[in-house]
């Protein structure tokens, strides 16, 4: 079961969503039509972990680009205007591009793992969320909590308020 | 409300499938095509036995093809070559085949064989650099002494011919003028 | 796992089926076609597939007679080179030469004997047997024979050497008739006429270029054009960097930079018409310098007495400076040579120019000595030594006779004389009164077109013949010409057309001329020739000899050049002296300026123009292909206002031509020269109808001596028709702008 | 690991080439150079090369892989020619082999600038880099007039549109020349057994052709030649061609 | 920033959503006349060229690069407006980026691509062009990486892909707005195309460092791609080519022509779909300026390679420097002077600065200015390069003239389908810059 709340305001939004967190609720997601710094800091979103992805993807295109090269040169000794079989000042450009080349894919990777999207599962949600309504789901909640959830969103002054069932 | 890509992606399933299907059956068009289908062994104007000829009669590889060991090119027998024998030897006077290579000698007529192994217009080979460099002629033709119609065993590529070069470190085996012109 | 329906699982089914199918199809596409493997049905001898051979032969190209192997694959010509052991090519060939093979294979070939069907010189032809053409001509003679009017036939063709010219000698006159004329744009009759006159005897001594230090030529292309190119060339190499410590040096005069000027050290551009003059000039100062000790001195200094530097050199515009610095060099030099040719040689004084440069020659005791003049004491083989004149003179002969309806069936073998002859000569109209005329070509050309009959002949390539080149090489030599490849179509040389015709005619000719082929024919002639050096070896021995000699092309005794520096009788040269200035037609005033047409080295007198090679070979001076141009003097053009590509009208006293303006730096102003080669008109599609044939325009001016046309000596004007035309070339900028190209970089400062 | 980087510095120049037996090298003499053009026939002939026709040699699309370049000196009468035969001058430093993307030029063991024609596809760079503007592009498809392609040369592929063509030093020859060598008990090509059809054309003996890396051959004693340079030296192209300027008397 | 005054976040989402669901006539009208035009002008031509071969065009020998590669260098030049610029004002903070950036990238994406089929029309035989790609394949050989050649497919390639990778992830969110304005096969295929965007804290958080990591690698790639489109040419030894200065001066020329492009996307965004509430005066004024100082340093690489050829002094150099400023070509140098180098200081008046018809122009010139200078240094410099007896001659054929404008056809195409595919301005960025949702605002 979760529970979804819309807000119209942005305060009123971060106040249900530290209330939330404040009773014990962890598994909640804030739904804004923009980023909001603020959200995240409630959620205790800090550096993002994809930063580790680009900073693998960047080293191993390195790697892969200067081997490439440098492979490819070897395969076949073919020498060309007069320059020595591995050549660095070339080999270092087709490096350059392939740093930028894995960097960017890994950090796409990063993104999807990072963020679980895409969303394969059922998500709740509301489409004024991408409009100009801030809403709160409070996932996985049961029993008494619904209600807890609720009373906490309904007392942060939410517009509306829905109840769903999550397939699991 | 609730969002999922999968849901959105249901519709899509079959007709995804049906293109896999699809795109799978063009290899294995492409495969069978390539292993059954295609003229790797063509039905020559005589139906000329190496079998008979090498195995049963032992005749070696070089007596027929005469400019194997010499020049680029193996070449096939002259039909006078054919004839001079089929003439001389009472035995392999008669037979419909032999009938056959008789008219074409009568008329004069080369007899049109179809080309079994062809390397493209752009390659330089010589038979003879390879035949003095030891090679049998089995290696590349195959055991064409139990054929009784020629079969191609393999398919002439680039990579077929530098896997043996870099293998049997051939001089300049892998420079590209030793075999492009 | 959902169960998947029996509707669905068709469709899966259906698909895979379209994409095997599909993949199949694909497969088959992209397989290679089927090819054959076509055994000999018996090869020859010497049959390898995959290997060429070399066969050696002789070129037709020009009429130097070199030595070419020719390269054969499959029994196809691949390629020829010039045959090594061969004197005269040396292993070398000139681009013409190279250029054999599109003859051979040229796709304008005549392939069938053809007859004529519609009004002469339509250019409708349809398809004949030989064996009725053959007796069309056959019978005519015959008839002609009997009825002892044989010598209404002529038999016109281009310069042949060797047997077959024998056996056209023989067959006219078998026939009854004396009328067999050769005739050749290029042949060098004034050369001939004036080593009459000078020695006596009217043979083309040896140049010895090779072994000479100064070269003084006047007019003479000998790098391009002129007799022996390749030989020349050759000769050229060695005399600058063959010999040890010396480097020989060349001075050409000629109004117009040719191939060969281009290459001296010196190149003079005297006033054309006044090289003979020139070459007094500096007789003059070195008889008068006391460089000549000879007996006859003083009448020599009588003789040229007339020709101070001073008055040569106000006509001829060469500075007395100049005059006595060539006079200096010239006696001074340790083998100096001076040759004349081109036009300097084909003005109404040629002859008279001619003896000048060979009184020059004799002054500075250049004969008979290595890097002189050398005579050829001995042919190789003596019935073929006398070289039949292929001049003019002949050819008017000629044309006078058809003209007076005299002539009854003309034959006509490789020789195009209405291209290589001034129109005013009125040849083709000439040619109209003839009811017969017979045509023995491998190509259509403009000659051809007018014939009622074509004998399609082979090639050289194809044909069996033999040659002695002229002039020899210091020592007798002749060269076996044998078929490189069979026959393409349905053609037959020359030699076996006239065994045939013989054979048709019938009465004795069939007796006299008994060889059932040319081939035969050859090997008999030489067999005689054998006999006559070995005093009658056995029959093998001739074998052996015949094939050592076919193998190498060429037979040559390099030993027996005893009588090679024999100088015959200069007696009469003094007396011959005279007043060497050309006649130009045209007044100065009407017709400002002079026409200089040349020989090129692509084309020659116009027999190259059906080859693709050659259409596509820049011209060696002005880098120009595909087409016609007139050279001016970037000054005259400036003045007449006149631009690269604007198209000229040049009209002489006879005729007018149309033809693009190139300004060319080594020119007179006073002189726009032509290119002899394009302009044809029916002369296969490579010829196309491409130019200008600057001959058409010559007047037909007859040297005074000789009698054969003065070709250079020509007044024309020029006038803008205010068109343009492209000239396509190949050249940029011809100017090195100052970049390290030619020399390296500290030689250019 | 030694071993390795031993091989790795071992692909380093000049080392590299210093192992093999060959570089074919040409000398030309300008002093005997007339500008005859045999040898552009010469080397039609030998090279397939194509016919290209009227129009397309007036858009400039001819293709002569020796070509006999005119320079004028002087103004008239004081006026010199100097011929200069251009052909593809096989730099041991070839602007054009770095070019390629593809590997269609590279320089091989024998000092040649290579071209792979089958492999070529087209984009011309190498042509732009070249500063001696001797290689030639297939803008079409050439085709021959029945029965001239009886003549094409079967050493030699038919380069069909789309491809990039220059002079190779006649490799058919030097292939059919080190074949033979083989034959003869593997000996090395021997001085004079192998010319380019320019040079066994040139009627004036003016190009010489050779291996350089053997001192004794006609070629290398040519290369000492006080009057020898290469052309536009100062681009450090290092031209296997030594031209021989001209002597004066 | 709003030149008619706030609008509210809903009206964003449907001013901007109705440019993709509502369609009249006229789009349709104008997409068939592209495509008709790109058809017949661009791919008709082709197809003849690749039958009979690239002589088809004017190229010769003396000039075997013509139009076809001045025009790849042009449209890979346009398409530094996008993405480099959006990702460096991203970088930077730049709030009047937003309303721009979405269609200024899409710029980018189909500037590469029509400058992608620009080398495949150059090519000579462009059915075996895979061989520059560095695919495992039978031979056993692959591409040559010494070649600058292989620099630009390594570039390109790249930057295409980080161009998509990077305008796909700043439209993700707008997708899933789309997905909610939206019903049957449109919803469900942008719920993929959003991958169930729900804008989460989460979401937006790694998406935001992702970004910001995008644009951190796109920068010094875009940088690069034009270094190194100009070695193409730097790396010759041609006299007029073979400067050091080409990289920065590519790379300057590349930036102010892409941002003249923008001007020009900006004016037919705000003129056709109605934009005025997003792209107002601040835009245009920001790259006014932006156009100023770009045409500044342009101008002065210019004067730079005119006097490093003149001060170098070689007969090379000159010639070249002769031909281009005095040559056949010359009054195309001196319009392209004309046009970059002193038409964009008219800029400086504030006036012109802030009227949106005389900025089209202006910026219309300026890349008029731009195509022809990436043709003069294609045909001024191969024709005069060392030897002098090879000078020639380079005149691009119909076909090539065809093609070029057929290239703008097909990028007018892309453009408008584009326009109907994707939100043309990023919602969710125009946001950014709105007042936020607070009860006290």
């Amino acid at each position: 079961m979760a529970v979804i709340g819309a807000f119209a305001y942005e305060e009123d939004f971060l106040a249900a969503a530290e209330n939330l967190k404040a009773s014990g609720f962890d598994n909640i997601s804030l739904l804004s039509p923009l980023p909001l710094e603020e959200a995240q800091e409630v959620l205790g979103l800090g550096k993002s972990p994809v930063r580790r992805f680009s900073l693998a993807g960047a080293i191993l295109g390195g790697i892969c680009g200067f081997a490439m090269a440098a492979g490819t040169a070897l395969v076949f000794i073919l020498p060309t205007g007069g320059r020595t079989i591995i050549t660095l000042p070339p080999f270092l450009v087709i490096t350059y591009e392939m740093t930028i080349l894995f960097g960017v894919l890994f950090t796409l990777l990063g993104f999807h793992f990072v963020s679980g999207l895409p969303a394969w599962r059922d998500k709740p949600y509301l489409p004024s969320a991408n409009i100009d309504h801030f809403v709160v789901v409070v996932e996985g909640a049961a029993g008494e909590q619904v209600a807890r959830a609720e009373a906490i969103i309904r007392d942060a002054g939410a517009d509306e308020i829905r109840h769903v069932e999550e397939d699991q | 409300m609730s969002i999922s890509v999968l849901d959105a992606l249901r519709p899509a399933k079959k007709p995804a499938l049906l293109t896999l299907v699809l795109v799978i059956g063009l290899f294995v068009g492409a495969w069978v095509h390539g292993k059954y289908l295609s003229d790797r062994s063509p039905v020559q104007p005589i139906d000329f036995s190496h079998t008979i000829h090498t195995t049963d009669n032992e005749i070696p590889c070089q007596h027929c093809h005469i400019y194997a060991d010499t020049t680029p090119v193996a070449g096939v027998p002259s039909v006078s070559k054919c004839i001079g024998c089929h003439k001389s030897l009472p035995d392999v006077r008669e037979g419909p085949e032999i009938l056959k290579l008789a008219a074409y000698w009568e008329n004069r007529e080369p007899i049109p064989w179809i080309k079994v192994h062809d390397v493209p217009d752009f390659v330089h080979f010589t038979h003879k650099r390879h035949i003095k460099a030891g090679l049998e002629c089995q290696e590349c033709h195959g055991s064409v002494e139990t054929m009784d119609r020629v079969t191609r065993v393999v398919t002439i590529r680039m990579s077929w011919c530098v896997d043996c070069h870099t293998e049997k470190e051939v001089e300049n085996g892998r420079d590209c003028w030793t075999c492009h012109k | 796992m959902s169960k998947i329906s029996r509707r669905d699982l068709l469709q899966y089914i259906g698909a895979g089926g379209v994409g095997a199918v599909g993949g199949v199809l694909y497969g088959e596409s992209v397989q290679r076609n089927v090819e054959l493997l076509i055994p000999q049905v018996v090869p020859p001898d010497d049959y390898s597939p995959g290997v060429a051979s070399w066969y050696n032969t002789v070129c037709n190209q020009c009429s130097a007679g070199c030595g070419i192997s020719v390269r054969i694959r499959e029994g196809k010509a691949k390629k020829i080179e010039g045959n090594p052991v061969h004197p005269v090519s040396q292993g070398r060939t000139c681009a013409r030469g190279q250029a054999g093979l599109n003859a051979l294979y040229n796709p304008d070939r005549i392939r069938t004997p053809l007859q004529n069907a519609g009004q002469r010189g339509s250019g409708s032809f349809e398809e004949i047997s030989w064996g009725d053409a053959l007796a069309t001509v056959g019978s005519r003679l015959g008839r002609l024979k009997i009825e002892n009017n044989a010598s209404r036939v002529r038999l016109l063709t281009g310069r042949v050497r060797g047997r077959l010219d024998e056996l056209f000698a023989q067959f006219m006159g078998l026939l009854g008739s004396d009328h067999y004329q050769q005739y050749d744009f290029t042949y060098p009759s004034a050369l001939m006429a004036a080593n009459k006159t000078s020695y006596g005897t009217d043979v083309l001594p040896y140049y010895d270029i090779k072994n000479a230090t100064f070269v003084l030529s006047f007019g003479a292309d000998y790098l391009g054009t002129w007799i022996s190119p390749v030989h020349h060339s050759l000769a050229y190499g060695h005399l600058r960097h063959g010999q040890e410590g010396r480097r020989g040096k060349t001075v050409q005069i000629e109004p117009r930079m040719s191939l060969t000027g281009a290459s001296a050290d010196e190149w003079i551009p005297a006033r054309p018409g006044t090289e003979g003059l020139l070459a007094l000039g500096i007789a003059h100062a070195l008889v008068s310098d006391g460089r000549y000790q000879g007996s006859d001195r003083d009448e020599w200094s009588t003789a040229l007495a007339a020709f101070s530097p001073a008055r040569v050199s106000a006509e001829t515009e060469v500075s007395d400076d100049k005059i006595s610095q060539l006079a200096r060099e010239f006696g001074a030099s340790a083998a100096s040579l001076a040759i004349a040719g081109g036009a300097a040689a084909a003005g109404t004084n040629a002859v008279a120019s001619v003896v000048a440069v060979n009184a020059l020659n004799h002054i500075a005791g250049n004969l008979g000595k290595p890097g002189g003049v050398i005579f050829n004491s001995e042919q190789a083989f003596s019935s073929a030594a006398a070289s039949r004149p292929a001049g003019h003179q002949g050819v008017l002969d000629l044309t006078e006779a058809m003209e007076a309806g005299d002539v009854e069936v003309l034959l006509v073998h490789d020789a195009n004389p209405v291209y290589a002859l001034p129109e005013n000569v009125r040849f083709q109209q000439a040619l109209q009164n003839v009811p017969l005329i017979v045509a023995l070509s491998s190509f259509p050309d403009e000659t051809t077109e007018m014939a009622d009959l074509i004998l399609p002949t082979n090639t050289y390539l194809e044909s069996w013949g033999d040659d002695v080149p002229d002039p020899g090489v210091g020592f007798p030599v002749a060269s076996i010409s044998q078929p490189v490849v069979a026959p393409l179509y349905d053609t037959l040389s020359a030699g076996d057309i006239v065994l045939s015709l013989a054979r048709q005619i019938g009465g004795e000719l069939p007796i006299r001329m008994r060889w059932g082929t040319m081939e035969e024919f050859i090997r008999d002639r030489w067999r005689e020739e054998y006999n006559k050096r070995e005093s009658a070896g056995e029959a093998q021995e001739f074998e052996a000899f015949w094939q050592a000699s076919l193998e190498a092309g060429v037979w040559g005794q390099p030993g027996a050049d005893s009588g090679g520096n024999s100088v015959p009788s200069t007696s009469s040269t003094i007396a011959s002296i005279a007043n060497p200035v050309s006649m130009f037609a045209g007044g100065e005033s009407d017709y400002p300026l002079v026409l200089h047409p040349y020989l090129t080295a692509t084309f020659l007198d116009g027999r190259g123009a059906n080859l693709p090679w050659l259409q596509e070979l820049p011209d060696p001076m002005t880098s120009v292909v595909y087409g016609s141009w007139a050279e001016l003097n970037p000054a005259t053009a400036a003045e007449m206002g006149i631009k690269d590509g604007d198209v000229l009208e040049i009209s002489s006293p006879t005729g007018t031509v149309r033809v693009p303006a190139l300004t060319f730096p080594a020119i007179r102003p006073d002189v726009v020269a032509m290119p002899i080669g394009q302009g044809h008109k029916g002369y296969g599609r490579y010829a196309g109808d491409r130019g200008a044939n600057p001959i058409h325009v010559v007047a037909n001016q007859i040297d005074t001596q000789s009698g054969e046309l003065a070709w250079a000596a020509t007044r024309v004007k020029i006038k803008r028709t205010g068109e343009k035309l492209q000239i396509i070339k190949t050249d940029g900028v011809t100017r090195t702008l100052g970049r390290q190209i030619l020399a390296p970089k500290n030689d250019h400062g | 690991m030694s071993t390795f980087v031993e091989k790795l510095r071992s692909y380093r120049k000049p080392g590299y080439y210093d192992e093999f037996d060959y570089h074919w090298t040409m000398t030309i003499d300008l002093d005997r150079c007339t500008g005859c053009e045999a040898c552009v026939v010469a080397c039609q002939a030998e090279n397939n090369l194509p016919i290209v026709g009227e129009e397309r040699f007036a858009q400039s699309r001819e293709i002569k892989w020796i070509r006999i370049e005119r320079y004028w000196e002087g103004e008239y009468p004081n006026v010199k020619m100097g011929f200069i035969p251009m052909l593809c001058q096989q730099c041991d430093d070839a602007p054009c082999e770095t070019a390629c993307p593809v590997y269609a030029t590279y320089h091989n063991q024998d000092g040649l600038n290579t071209q792979i024609y089958n492999r070529c596809i087209g984009t011309r760079t190498c042509a732009v880099y070249c500063p001696y503007e001797v290689r030639y592009f297939n803008w079409f498809t050439y085709t021959w007039d029945e029965p001239l392609e009886q003549q094409l040369n079967p050493d030699v592929s038919v380069r069909e549109k789309g491809v990039m063509e220059k002079c190779t030093f006649c490799i058919q020859r030097i292939r059919i020349a080190k074949d033979n060598a083989k034959d003869d008990d593997e000996r090395r090509v021997r001085d004079g057994e192998v010319v380019p059809a320019c040079v066994q054309s040139c009627p004036t003996e003016a190009m010489v052709f050779g291996n350089s890396k053997d001192p004794g051959s006609k070629v290398s004693k040519m290369m000492k030649n006080p009057r020898g340079y290469k052309v536009l030296e100062e681009l450090n192209t290092s031209p296997s061609i030594v031209y021989l300027t001209k002597a004066h008397s | 920033m709003f030149d008619h005054g706030q609008p509210s976040y809903a009206e964003v989402n449907k001013d901007v959503l109705a440019t993709m669901l509502e369609t009249g006539p006229k789009y349709w009208i104008l997409l068939g006349t592209t495509m008709g035009v790109a058809g017949i002008c661009f791919f008709m031509p082709w197809f003849y060229q690749l039958i009979v071969g690239v002589g088809a065009a004017g190229m010769n020998r003396n000039a075997v690069w013509g139009t076809y590669l001045s025009n790849f260098i042009f449209w890979i030049g346009l398409s530094h407006s996008g993405t480099l610029l959006s990702a460096v004002l991203h970088i930077t903070n730049s709030p009047w980026r937003k309303a721009i950036y979405r269609s200024a990238e899409a710029m980018t994406l189909f500037s590469l691509m029509t400058a992608a089929l620009f080398v495949m029309v150059h090519v000579g035989r462009v059915w075996f062009v895979h061989w520059s790609f560095p695919i495992p394949n039978q031979m056993g050989l692959w591409p040559n990486f010494r070649s600058p050649l292989m620099f630009d497919v390594m570039a390109i390639t790249t930057y295409l892909t980080a161009s998509s990778i990077f305008i796909y992830m700043g439209s993700v969110p707008d997708f899933a707005a789309v997905r909610d304005a939206s019903t049957g096969l449109r919803r469900r295929l942008y719920t993929i195309f959003s991958f169930g965007w729900r804008g989460t804290a989460r979401e937006w958080h790694t998406l935001g460092w992702a970004y910001t990591f995008f644009a951190v690698f796109v920068v010094p790639l875009a940088v690069s791609v034009h270094s190194i489109v100009s070695w193409d040419f730097a790396l010759s030894i041609v006299p007029g080519l073979h400067h050091t200065i080409f990289a920065p001066y590519f790379v300057c020329g590349a930036i102010y022509s892409g941002t003249a492009g923008i001007v020009t996307v900006m004016y037919c965004l705000r003129k056709f779909l109605h934009f005025e509430k997003y792209i107002g005066q601040v835009h245009l004024d920001s790259l006014g300026k932006l156009l100023i100082a770009l045409s500044l340093i342009w101008s002065y690489i210019n004067i730079l390679e005119l006097f490093s050829s003149w001060y170098g002094g070689t007969s090379f150099e000159l010639e070249a420097l002769k031909f281009r400023l005095i040559g056949f070509y010359a009054p195309l140098y001196w319009e392209m002077i004309l046009f970059c180098a002193f038409v964009p200081l008219l800029m400086l008046s504030k006036k012109i600065r802030w009227s949106w018809n005389k900025m089209l122009v202006i910026s219309i010139l300026i890349n008029i200015g731009m195509l022809t200078e990436r043709f003069i240094i294609v045909a001024t410099s191969q024709p005069r390069k060392f030897l002098p007896d090879a000078f020639g001659f380079y005149f691009p054929s119909w076909i090539e003239i065809s093609i070029t404008i057929g290239s703008f056809a097909i990028f007018a195409t892309l453009f408008l389908i584009f326009i109907k595919w994707v939100p043309s301005i990023s919602i969710y960025e125009v946001k950014e810059t709105l007042k936020p949702l607070r009860r006290d605002a």
